[in-house]
């Protein structure tokens, strides 16, 4: 709360057009593509996490839920730019009512957890059992197990021959994640997001101050949902295939992976844990002495053991050390996570 | 930036750092390979055969002075069984390494993922899997058996041995789904029945009351083209409940990834299954074949149906390439479209023109003692299925995977 | 009149391997309130540790009974004294780390066995009943799950460890003032649930084919069963995995195995939103 | 005529075979300082609870200011303007005090205003030192301080407080008392509380609960002085 909301405006905008110059000298814009939508997807939890207390085990199922709706739109409508829209609010119309089922149902932190993964699961175990011809939307087959490829990517508003890829992609995936950044920030310096930092805080106290705190929470759960079926529809369009692999419960825990090690309750850990890891795991895959998945657990092991806030956290609080700009004492601050679900 | 990386990934920095600079450089005096399988992960029983197959054909080639004078170089990636890192590597491989010819993608998905890339490049592909047929595009070449080659010999011989009434039990996904319409249609057309056809989802793994199912329905034959380590369970389940000596079981599928290995001879004895390839073949192909593996890798166990596909996948690529004398895409293809043929370790493959794929050998077997014991040799058998929906000839320009309708 | 016997025995079965899939998992969140979420790679060890005791010459039923339990629940010490001690009282980052462990079991199984799918065939023969097979290593599952259900009950009420146990899980603090260290407490129960993991790992492996990622089939099942269960150790854990069991075995047999397995997954979403508590948060309050 | 700003009718609460609140008749004027008092186990937390909704009672009905409130959640009841304060301080710990307290201040008015009624129930409550220090803290007695002001900085008509003196120094006590006092110029005030020193500083009128239901209800000094009362206290049955 330091700065005042048009530096921080200012900031965001300076690093990330910094960013975005300088990166795609580095690596290549394909790959930087990719690294970016991760970066929104673990922003999407890392919202609702971190700042609500929701702990989502199925973040993954509103990625694949917005990939596969613009999947399927795109092949019935064609133009890219209703699809894009109906990939947002499908997934946060679907946990909307998924989480009024379980706020309003009381359920919290553990309950919360085998429900989310249990509603991953069921859609999971659905579109993977749709190989047969009988599974049609429109003109879409969902395709099972193998997915859906072939549907019209990204084209410039209103000119459906007109494909956005390659390096424009990236700087329309770029600056997306800008603006999701950005109003991110200014929901959480809102009311909104002051009330729903003291909902993770203490739910009981701000019900009995005259929130309503199970419909506070359905719309944050519906507000990361959002964010997370918009990161899923870019991905789409950039692999230009969409699996049922995208709602695995491999794919939420890499997310969750992405918010510990970014550092939960900052906007800007769950992006940096997100992109890092990303690119961790495509730089393994050039190699093969060390199998991957080893080495992303022992990573989760070791961040929850040693470093529990997270990279982000703990590099800001070192920075703070010893360019300590204050005398304030330093503040032994575990964050409370979830603790309230 | 490079030294961190050389320091977290050690001796595999040389290969990244590599990747990461122009190739242009290179491009000049070798030949590049690019090669994108699952060589850890879920599939790499399928993948990593595949690898070492891939690797003993290039080194082969490059021992017998390379082709058209310059030696062949392979730029490998390691999906991880991720389908998200399909599209990722393929993008490196076509616009960074800028290879001449890719191989590889083991499941239908991965060869989807990719396969519209290399269109958009302009890379040659091969994918060297068995698989559902239908796929038709001038730029992709499919080296593995499609189910029609397999089914149309195999249904009429199981059912010679068993009887009219077949139950199928298929994975449900793309392959499953097809090749359980033309196991329908060839039991049909030669006087049988299916009783009841199941699907099931590739998790799926205890099959107990499929297995009372089946028994409601009472067939002659069981016909079961599952997929994967979960569908394995079927088979030891069915031994396990006593109904082995009672029904016989066929496969399009069991096998592929040597899983008949992984079956103690009780339970996978006398499944009937056809291939294009059997490690157990006695031609001298397959024996000098299985000679180099042995020289190579010590051990001959890995070598399955899709790592041989892969072999002959880039042996018909260099066939091409010596026939175009050139590695540039267009003349390549004309070149295979000429209907070239090798002389594999499983037979003699030839492209068939209109369509792209393969005209292969297809041997019907029977597992014994965890081999495949060839009982049958069917020469030449044309990828019927595809050719009934796919003329790359009168459509050159054609980009679909066909749905076979039959 | 075959048939119902054999879809009965299938019914049993499926009630049968949930309480086994579920136990280790139970008895750990019932006494440390600690969600173990490597339990599925547990039991892919404990396969592992089974093929490989058979393939050095171990008497098949010594390895599943014996050898893997005690393989398994050694590795769950070390886990323990590593890392999860460490945690206590941390539910979530409990959970977060052992689901890091999960991936660094898989990665180890991986480098150590590879990929491809093993297992080893079923050491007891099927049998008819009159015109249908059955396949008699069902009857050993569930005739091993009922034996353990009653040791594990036998144990909680009738011995020393037992009271400490049942004292532990009402109040933690309680053991302590008795002068029981809870961390040796802590420690001995993870053992015992990693081991109990581990029997059953090795109890089904001859069923399923096992690969380093078998563990992730059972550990969805599990904790929703356990979760489901509620407080009470044993009767939560018999009375979700009969209501999971019955509903999925109903709609597997009325339509698929697929469906049956959905079935179940909405069966759990129904039950905790109108249980929260779990089902022995609302009946068999109090019992074991 | 004063307005009767809390009335139960036959409040029961059952858990399973145990009655925690029995057929509870219970009424409180506006303005009214009321204290519960009771021995463990009497039903007051109970009552507490079922009137704040943070319990569904088995039978019987609450009103306020004459409307059904019954079965409402909590959140729902403070909405109308009723202040409420757990038995443990119930805050957030990682958040400042004047956080907390610009928190349930937003509920009820605007950002501006908010904060400045924060900033004025912070200097009321004399806790301008700590203001932007967290919670998590602060001494057992500052955090039941601050709840109070969560508790008093949205002008409430109602406030129902529990236990507000437990594990308070002699000096924080007697500031809490000032505080009471100052609430009931505009509101009515329930307190549950078994501290029988605290209770005799301030209150008037106190009802005794025993089993769940009210034993009898009268001056602070009447029912000191009751032989019933004592027995209870002591653990006689009476």
């Amino acid at each position: 709360m330091g700065r005042s909301a048009s530096q921080d405006v200012m900031i965001t905008l300076v690093v990330s057009a910094m960013l975005i110059w300088l990166l795609p000298l580095m690596i290549s814009t394909y790959t930087l593509t990719v690294l970016v939508i991760y970066g929104m997807l673990g922003l999407s939890l890392g919202l609702i996490w971190g700042f609500g207390g929701i702990l989502c085990f199925g973040q993954a199922a509103f990625f694949g839920l917005g990939a596969y709706t613009y999947a399927i739109a795109a092949i019935n409508i064609g133009e890219s730019t209703l699809p894009m829209i109906l990939a947002v609010l499908v997934p946060a119309v679907f946990a909307a009512l998924l989480g009024a089922m379980m706020f309003y149902g009381r359920l919290t932190d553990v309950y919360l957890g085998v429900i989310t993964l249990v509603v991953t699961l069921i859609l999971f175990k659905f579109v993977n059992s749709t190989a047969g011809p009988q599974y049609v939307i429109g003109n879409a087959r969902l395709g099972g197990f193998n997915g859906i490829p072939g549907f019209q990517t990204l084209n410039v508003p209103g000119d459906p021959g007109a494909y956005i890829w390659g390096d424009p992609y990236f700087y329309v995936c770029a600056i997306a994640l800008v603006i999701v950044f950005l109003l991110v920030t200014w929901l959480l310096r809102s009311s909104f997001g002051r009330i729903a930092v003291g909902i993770r805080e203490n739910e009981v106290r701000m019900g009995l101050m005259g929130y309503d705190v199970a419909a506070r929470k359905t719309v944050l759960f519906a507000i990361g949902a959002a964010i997370a079926g918009l990161a899923g529809a870019l991905f789409a369009n950039w692999g230009e295939i969409v699996t049922p692999n995208l709602f695995s419960l491999g794919q939420s825990a890499e997310i969750i992976i992405w918010c510990i090690v970014g550092g939960l309750g900052t906007r800007f850990g769950p992006i940096v844990g997100a992109a890092g890891l990303a690119y961790l795991k495509f730089m393994l895959g050039q190699q093969s002495m060390i199998d991957n998945t080893l080495v992303m657990g022992l990573i989760l092991v070791l961040f929850v053991l040693f470093l529990p806030r997270g990279l982000v956290p703990a590099v800001a609080s070192l920075l703070n050390s010893i360019f300590g700009r204050t005398k304030r004492k330093p503040r032994p601050r575990r964050m409370r996570r979830a603790r309230h679900g | 930036m490079s030294l961190n990386r050389r320091e977290l990934l050690g001796g595999a920095a040389a290969l990244s750092t590599a990747a990461m600079l122009p190739s242009a450089s290179m491009a000049a005096d070798t030949i590049q390979l690019g090669s994108i399988l699952d060589t850890s992960g879920i599939f790499d029983a399928y993948g990593k055969p595949m690898d070492q197959a891939m690797r003993l054909a290039v080194k082969e080639i490059n021992d017998a002075g390379g082709l058209l004078g310059k030696q062949v170089e392979v730029a490998a990636y390691d999906t991880q069984s991720d389908m998200a890192l399909y599209s990722q590597y393929a993008q490196q491989l076509t616009r960074q390494d800028k290879v001449d010819v890719v191989h590889g993608g083991i499941l239908s998905a991965s060869r989807e993922a990719i396969r519209q890339t290399m269109r958009k490049t302009k890379t040659l592909y091969f994918y060297n899997v068995q698989y559902e047929g239908g796929v038709c595009d001038r730029n992709i070449f499919v080296t593995g058996v499609t189910p029609a080659q397999q089914v149309e010999v195999l249904v009429p011989y199981a059912m010679k041995k068993s009887g009219p009434k077949v139950h199928i039990l298929a994975a449900d996904y793309n392959y499953g789904q097809i090749t359980a319409r033309w196991i329908q249609k060839f039991v049909e057309d030669n006087g049988g029945e299916v009783v009841a056809t199941d699907f099931f989802p590739l998790d799926v793994a205890d099959f107990g009351s499929t297995i009372t199912k089946i028994q409601q329905t009472a067939p002659d034959l069981v016909f079961a083209p599952l997929v994967g380590g979960a569908h394995l369970s079927f088979f030891r389940q069915w031994s396990a409940a006593g109904m082995k000596d009672k029904v016989p079981l066929a496969s399009t599928t069991m096998g592929v990834g040597n899983e008949h290995k992984v079956l103690t001879p009780e339970e996978g004895n006398g499944i009937m299954v056809a291939y294009n390839y059997s490690q157990e073949l006695e031609t001298p192909a397959n024996i000098a074949f299985k000679a180099k593996w042995q020289a190579e890798y010590g051990d001959t166990t890995a070598i399955h149906e899709l790592a041989v596909s892969t072999y002959q996948g880039i042996m018909l690529w260099a066939a091409g390439v010596r026939k175009a004398g050139s590695v540039e895409r267009d003349a390549v293809v004309d070149a295979l479209e000429t209907g070239i043929s090798i002389e594999g370790p499983a037979g003699k493959v030839t492209i068939d023109p209109q369509t792209h794929h393969a005209t292969v050998d297809v041997h019907i077997m029977e597992f014994e003692g965890q081999g495949m014991t060839v009982i049958e040799t069917l020469p030449q058998r044309a990828p019927i299925d595809t050719q009934a929906v796919c003329d790359l000839q009168a459509n050159p320009g054609d980009n679909t995977q066909y749905e076979i309708e039959i | 009149m075959d048939l119902s016997f054999v879809i009965l025995v299938e019914v049993l079965y499926g009630v049968a391997s949930l309480v086994l899939i579920s136990a280790g998992l139970a008895v750990v969140f019932g006494m440390m309130k600690v969600i173990n979420l490597a339990h599925g790679e547990f039991m892919m060890m404990g396969g592992y540790a089974t093929i490989t005791a058979v393939g050095l010459g171990v008497n098949v039923f010594v390895a599943m009974l014996v050898i893997a339990p005690l393989v398994v629940g050694l590795i769950g010490l070390i886990v323990e004294r590593l890392v999860i001690r460490h945690l206590y009282g941390r539910l979530v980052d409990t959970m977060l780390a052992t689901w890091g462990l999960s991936l660094v079991f898989i990665g180890l199984a991986t480098m150590i066995f590879g990929n491809t799918t093993t297992g080893i065939s079923t050491p007891i023969p099927g049998f008819a009943v009159g015109g249908y097979q059955v396949n008699g290593y069902n009857f050993f599952i569930i005739i091993v799950t009922i034996v353990l259900v009653i040791a594990m009950f036998a144990v909680l009420r009738g011995t020393r460890a037992g009271l400490i146990a049942r004292g532990t899980m009402q109040r933690s603090d309680m053991a302590a003032a008795l002068g029981y260290s809870p961390d040796r407490i802590y420690m001995m129960t993870f053992f015992c649930g990693s081991a109990l993991s581990g029997l059953a790992g090795a109890v089904l492996a001859p069923l399923v084919g096992l690969v380093p990622t078998s563990g992730g089939a059972y550990i969805a099942k599990a904790f929703i069963t356990v979760i489901a269960g509620g407080p009470s150790l044993i009767a939560g854990l018999v009375s979700s995995a009969t209501s999971f069991g019955l509903v999925s075995q109903f709609f597997t047999f009325a339509i698929s195995p697929v469906i049956g397995e959905v079935a179940l997954l909405i069966a759990a979403v129904v039950l905790l939103r109108t249980m929260p508590q779990g089902i022995t948060g609302r009946f068999f309050k109090g019992k074991l | 005529m004063v307005e009767t700003v809390l009335e139960t009718s036959g409040l029961t609460m059952r858990f399973g075979g145990v009655t925690a609140s029995d057929n509870v008749n219970f009424k409180l004027k506006a303005r009214e300082l009321r204290c519960l008092i009771g021995p463990n186990g009497a039903g007051k937390s109970t009552f507490f609870k079922c009137v704040t909704g943070l319990l569904t009672p088995t039978e019987g009905h609450v009103y306020m200011r004459g409307q059904e409130v019954t079965g409402w959640q909590p959140h729902q009841i403070a909405s109308l303007g009723v202040g409420i304060k757990t038995q443990t301080p119930n805050v957030m710990d990682a958040l400042s005090v004047h956080e907390n307290i610009w928190l349930a201040a937003r509920r009820f008015y605007n950002v501006v205003e908010a904060r400045e009624r924060a900033d004025s129930i912070i200097d009321r409550l004399a806790l301008g030192a700590i203001a932007r220090t967290q919670l998590g803290q602060l001494a057992h007695g500052e955090r039941q301080r601050v709840e109070l002001g969560i508790v008093a900085v949205a002008d409430p008509w109602l406030v129902l407080l529990d236990e507000p003196a437990a594990g308070m120094s002699a000096q924080d006590v007697d500031r809490m008392t000032e505080i009471i006092h100052e609430l009931t110029r505009f509101a009515a005030v329930v307190i549950v509380e078994h501290d029988m020193q605290f209770i005799r500083s301030i209150a008037q009128t106190v009802t005794v609960f025993h089993q769940g239901a009210v034993l009898m209800e009268d001056h602070v000094e009447r029912v000191m002085s009751d032989p019933q009362v004592r027995a209870v206290y002591l653990g006689k049955k009476a």
